[in-house]
């Protein structure tokens, strides 16, 4: 099995400008709409910022936590919120640690990433204008880690 | 009508009366949006004569058809009113949510007059908008505002616009800060908001943005972004706009002590590129922003430590080498002062530079500052006296609560070196060696300003002899400002004005969003068209071409420093230039626009000439 | 007067009228402080017939007299008015901060009466008091309500009593809540608070507090605190109370799925030991407690991970094995839910195991539970109960929010198996295989208490036959009741009680607090006055024997597991042991006081017989 | 010159109890009035408690961020705020990175801990009944710090 893909975001890099939610918005409800976008924003005043989607959870909290089995996941690790059984309570939303889950305002169920599902990669990844966002494995992303501490080392050593 | 939601809010503050109203086609072509809707409103609204504390008086919000569309930095809001310190127009811009958030809200504006009989703030939501109890706010800082609102109303996402204490009290430096960081600064809209009893405006919107052409719209900002990430902006991303103190040292055209030189020995200790080293602990953006310029201080040790701020050039340089200061932690410390508490960074470091000069000079004792020793380059004196600045406190607190101008008014002296014009505070570019500059910030319709022509460029780039001046920099002065009126109604960042290609591609941009066809032509007319707009709101106060002078210290004083020793403005260039200008505006020797111009720019022409 | 303030403030939340009233020295010694305060003032003010949630009913809120000083556990308050719950007498008593500060302000108490128009929070400070607008703290939990009130006063050290939306939605069970962690529980003071539209009680003071003997109450406590990090109180500071779950599991007293069992087989899952291990962050202390009882869990991971609360015995063991649920997140989880949004976790745990086993008699159908599988051991499903009765949010909320009696009654069925005395729901210990207890509960003036008597405490340790009753368990109630009112008077923790050699080292405290000459037998026969006027309350709203039976579990059904299987309690011994204690207190068999009884003890005589 | 001493205090132990504080304000005005102690406990909600005193900065920012000279060292390293000049406008207690001075609310004035000065120690630290204060130098909590980490490993060795 292939392993997961998921978006991670660089918090040195992402200045919190917010345009992965415009853009996610755009593809998905073909307006703009950042209230409805699948990635969703947070800044810790005052220097922190961070876009967060579906990590694609081993065991989802947000399948546990709901007492109406209304959350599935897909083939690719990713979740869907069956809209019928949905009725708005939001324990999903307070069990994801990620805060990747919304409710749609006008609807009153929860959505989730899709990960923009057979359009070739996330859009909110190929719009950041700050390279902040990368959709790729876990895996791969600690292997960076270690390559950018073994440079910082290098560079405290020169 | 794309990009417009066509329709925005009436908030009588004294009857508590909330209605819709339309925005109609014609208008938002006429005036595009921004500056343009303020000039518009307050020509039209504010009654002759109406005192700008009183209720009389129309504070305006609006946003431009770009906000909450992708383009870039584009959630921008303009905040307009007659100004308290110049009783000119007033008005400011400042970036952030609550442009998007009203927007999806589903209004462009919000126009407010009357005054309330207990402090209020206005809460806005999809399409229902309430003035809420804000006694609990009363006495609170800026930041502490937005967070108590938020939780108030339990949702984290709501942009709150809000003044601090200092609009409490009215002072004519008070701003209004919105996301923490960004400020509507200039001309006092927050002692307005202060003296309608309007705390905040508190706003949240899930809407859709519609705009006319979606796709092919995300197609070019995809493009601009790019842009945004090359050379055009690398001074704003990397040091940000302190960039300018080692450069403006270099030129002699940083105002040191009250303007009195050019250079500052100590320019290096509070330099972009020691700040960027020692004190900023992130770059931030505003929403739909892919810049990034806002550099965010925080100070890790000394009396300091724990400072916040953002801080920008003029700030960094009013508070700093203007008062002598060149401690990055007081400095932080100061513009986090100014903005929790709510005044301009600008006023208040010529405010403060005005009462060294004036302590130095001994027109103002140690017992009028309560015992602070005000000397140039105290730094602690420097923070302190604008905390009490802030909150009116003591002695030293009521004599400069309202700026220089009015301080040297209390003090009965020190007239002649309160830099201003139109008794607002000068930005941080010197007089007499930045001479272009001057004529276009004295002539500046809300005083003192820089951001209206960006008229200190040429005199940077050398591309004409900043240490004269000469009947064609009036053109100068007229193209920049005609262009930025525009970028200033769109409304869109200026540090984005060199990413686009030419104003063809500013029209691209607002034809994808509204659907329009406008050209390059109708564009520049239509920026001509609102500034004089903003101008007959002067004329109709009593504006005469002796508003459009620099302070005296411009002709009467010599600077002193290596690189500019000896420059000064003669009169009769300065009088030249000015002249120079009113013909290339096509207004009269006093300044009056003539009713033939008012015609062919579809104005009002009863005040013309 | 020493120890007392001698100063009382009566709030009129109709008029918003507030005075200050004089305390006397022969009230002082004759009723303590605290508890007997309210007994008191209840009594005395309450109207005949007046309405738990009319403006008629009296909330008081009362120190003792050794509450701000170094008295080991002194900082403690009680607030007391009519029980909506149950009718009858309604008090609770909480640690924390409130208690000292309003010593500190000035004041011993606050007698609050009427009904405000709109949501109001009550501010004393230092000889000040205000009642201000408490709209912007609508619905807001109490974990925000203290941090907001915080925030707009801009004061850290203020302490705020608060309701949570439960209360504001008159809740029976709605409950009171200071310092986040520590709760007035029982007996819906919150609802009144509710009723009365009064949001929060916020203090600050910074005054001295004044004692008798200053150095020797020092030295003597300096022995105390010692005494505190001994083995007396071991069990409260290393397991903290949870350790109760497995002693209980033990002898077959654990209530495990709504008191059918006395054994729960995942016990382990939620010991205090496990608890210890897995999920308490911090062990903390009240305001100058020595011992520090209070285990901070904080969930780290599953469905709850960020839940927060602090988790004690009675909490654990009703919203765990008593509903069949062993997942110390869920457990915290719901607490956390309890404490925020304001209601009693005893009876939302009691509450959650009544609906549990309608649902599995099938009384309560699954469009009744608005979709929720209600069984025995859901944790989800628990979890989710707790939310909605705390916000009457859906059918199962509307049915829960006032309790198991009252949801039996709305139900229309299941009033028998209803854990409840006098509509109030029982505490964590078993009724059949923990006999005296049965009766001490029965016969709480509050109703099902374990608090007033300790009468659990001979059958845990073994002292008498757990599983029958006989006339003498009366006086062991008696005895403990009379000690306990002291404690509850004085007011001190009820887990220090170990630490004092005897009922004359309690004395002694009270004396040089006060500079009073107080013997045992005065303090003892202090505790009856107290009681009995507690219980004449009771009789003046109607109190008669039949208020003093256990729930019908009790006689009609065996237990069935393991430790206890068989037990059941016979309804002559019930009576017989009634009437033993009726004796005892020299009431007739109709649990009224005698005239005689009451002339002696000083008390108004005109409601004995 | 003898190494100074100052008030540590074990968050762990700490308990937040605040009884340092009552028998602070007993001993230095003889009354209970904790606003009035030299030591302040802080409470971060849920889970930290801390009991601060002065330092004895090597710099006093107190010092330096008084606008009116009245703040002074004495000779054991601690601070004195001479009454007669201060007026209360609370630069030191804002630059004091422990906020070990306080505002006295009768008098207006600043005061900070002398150590309880003739009195053969700290008192708070004599009562604390849960040890978590000690009346120490700065060197020795180092020295205190690296034998339980030592320890600490140790135990996970075994």
């Amino acid at each position: 099995m292939e392993a997961k893909k998921i978006i991670v975001c660089d918090t040195d890099k992402c200045s919190g400008c917010e345009l992965c939610e415009y853009v996610c918005s755009i593809f998905h409800e073909k307006t703009v709409n950042w209230s409805k976008s699948r990635i969703r924003h947070v800044r810790i005043e005052p220097t922190f910022d961070i876009a967060i989607a579906c990590r694609k959870c081993e065991e989802p909290l947000c399948i546990k936590a709901c007492p109406r089995d209304a959350i599935i996941t897909m083939e690719d690790g990713s979740v869907k919120v069956e809209k019928d059984k949905c009725n708005g309570c939001g324990w999903c939303i307070e069990a994801c640690n990620f805060g990747a889950l919304k409710l749609d305002w006008d609807k009153k169920v929860v959505f989730a990433c899709d990960f923009c599902e057979g359009e070739g990669g996330p859009k909110c990844v190929e719009f950041c204008p700050y390279d902040a966002l990368e959709f790729t494995t876990l895996d791969q992303v600690g292997r960076e880690a270690g390559v950018k501490a073994f440079k910082r080392i290098i560079e405290e050593l020169e | 009508m794309k990009g417009y939601t066509g329709k925005f809010l009436r908030v009588d503050m004294t009857t508590g009366e909330i209605r819709t109203d339309t925005l109609s086609e014609e208008t938002a072509r006429k005036f595009l949006g921004g500056y343009g809707f303020v000039a518009h409103t307050l020509y039209n609204e504010v009654p002759e004569g109406a005192d700008p504390l009183s209720p009389e008086n129309v504070l305006c919000f609006w946003t431009g058809p770009v906000a909450g569309t992708p383009v870039p930095v584009s959630s921008k809001y303009i905040m307009g009113a007659r100004s308290p310190a110049t009783g000119f127009i007033g008005f400011g811009i400042a970036s952030g949510g609550p442009a998007s958030e009203l927007k999806a809200a589903g209004w462009d504006g919000i126009v407010i007059t009357g005054k309330a009989d207990s402090l209020k703030y206005l809460y806005v939501q999809n399409g229902h908008a309430e003035l809420r109890d804000a006694s609990y706010l009363k006495g609170k800082t800026t930041w502490d505002t937005e967070e108590m609102i938020r939780e108030e109303l339990s949702d984290e996402e709501i942009r709150v616009s809000s003044i601090g204490p200092a609009g409490e009290l009215l002072s004519c430096l008070a701003n209004v800060t919105n996301d923490r960081n960004r400020q509507v600064g200039r001309s006092g809209m927050g002692c307005v908001m202060g003296s309608k009893n309007l705390k905040a405006i508190a706003i949240r919107g899930t809407g859709n943005i519609e705009v006319a052409h979606l796709d092919e719209l995300l197609e070019l900002c995809k493009d601009l972004y790019q842009r945004c990430r090359g050379p055009a902006t690398e001074k704003y991303r990397v040091l940000g706009t302190p960039a300018n103190v080692l450069v403006h040292n270099r030129l002699g055209c940083l105002p040191t002590n009250n303007f009195q030189q050019g250079t500052f020995d100590r320019a290096e200790e509070c330099s972009g590129e020691r700040m960027l080293e020692t004190m900023v602990k992130k770059v931030m953006a505003c929403p739909s922003c892919p810049i990034a310029c806002d550099h965010i201080n925080v100070v890790k040790e000394g009396p300091w430590a724990g400072a916040v701020s953002s801080v920008d050039y003029e700030s960094l340089e009013l508070l700093g080498p203007n008062c002598g200061v060149s401690d990055l932690g007081a400095i932080t410390k100061a513009v986090q002062l100014c903005d929790t508490l709510g005044i301009d960074t600008i006023s208040a470091g010529v405010t403060v530079s005005w009462a060294m000069e004036a302590y130095e000079k001994g027109l103002l004792t140690r017992e009028g500052t309560d015992g602070l020793d005000l000397r140039f380059g105290n730094d602690a004196a420097m923070v302190e006296a604008v905390r009490v600045m802030c909150l009116r406190e003591g002695k030293l607190g009521a004599l400069l609560a309202d700026g220089s101008a009015r301080a040297a008014e209390r003090l009965g002296k020190g007239s002649e070196f309160a830099m201003v014009n139109k008794k607002l505070e000068w930005g941080a570019y010197s007089l007499r060696s930045l001479q272009t500059a001057t004529l276009g910030f004295a002539t500046s319709v809300r005083g003192a300003c820089y951001l209206r022509s960006g008229s200190y460029q040429p005199d940077v780039k050398g591309t004409v002899d900043r240490y004269a001046l000469d009947r064609s920099r009036g053109k100068v002065v007229f193209d920049g400002e005609n262009l930025y009126a525009v970028i200033d109604s769109m409304i869109i960042c200026k540090f984005t004005r060199g990413i686009y290609k030419d104003n063809d591609e500013f029209c691209r941009v607002i034809n994808l969003v509204t659907g329009w066809d406008v050209t390059s032509d109708e564009l520049i007319k239509t920026g001509e068209r609102i500034h004089n707009m903003a101008k007959l709101f002067n004329v109709k106060f009593g504006a005469h071409r002796t508003d459009d002078y620099p302070p005296p210290r411009a002709f009467d004083e010599k600077m002193y420093d290596d690189v500019s020793d000896g420059a000064i403005i003669l009169r009769e260039q300065y009088d030249e230039a000015l002249s120079g200008y009113y013909e290339e505006r096509r207004w009269t020797e006093d300044g009056i626009p003539t009713k033939a111009l008012l015609e062919e720019l579809g104005l009002d022409v009863s005040l013309g000439v």
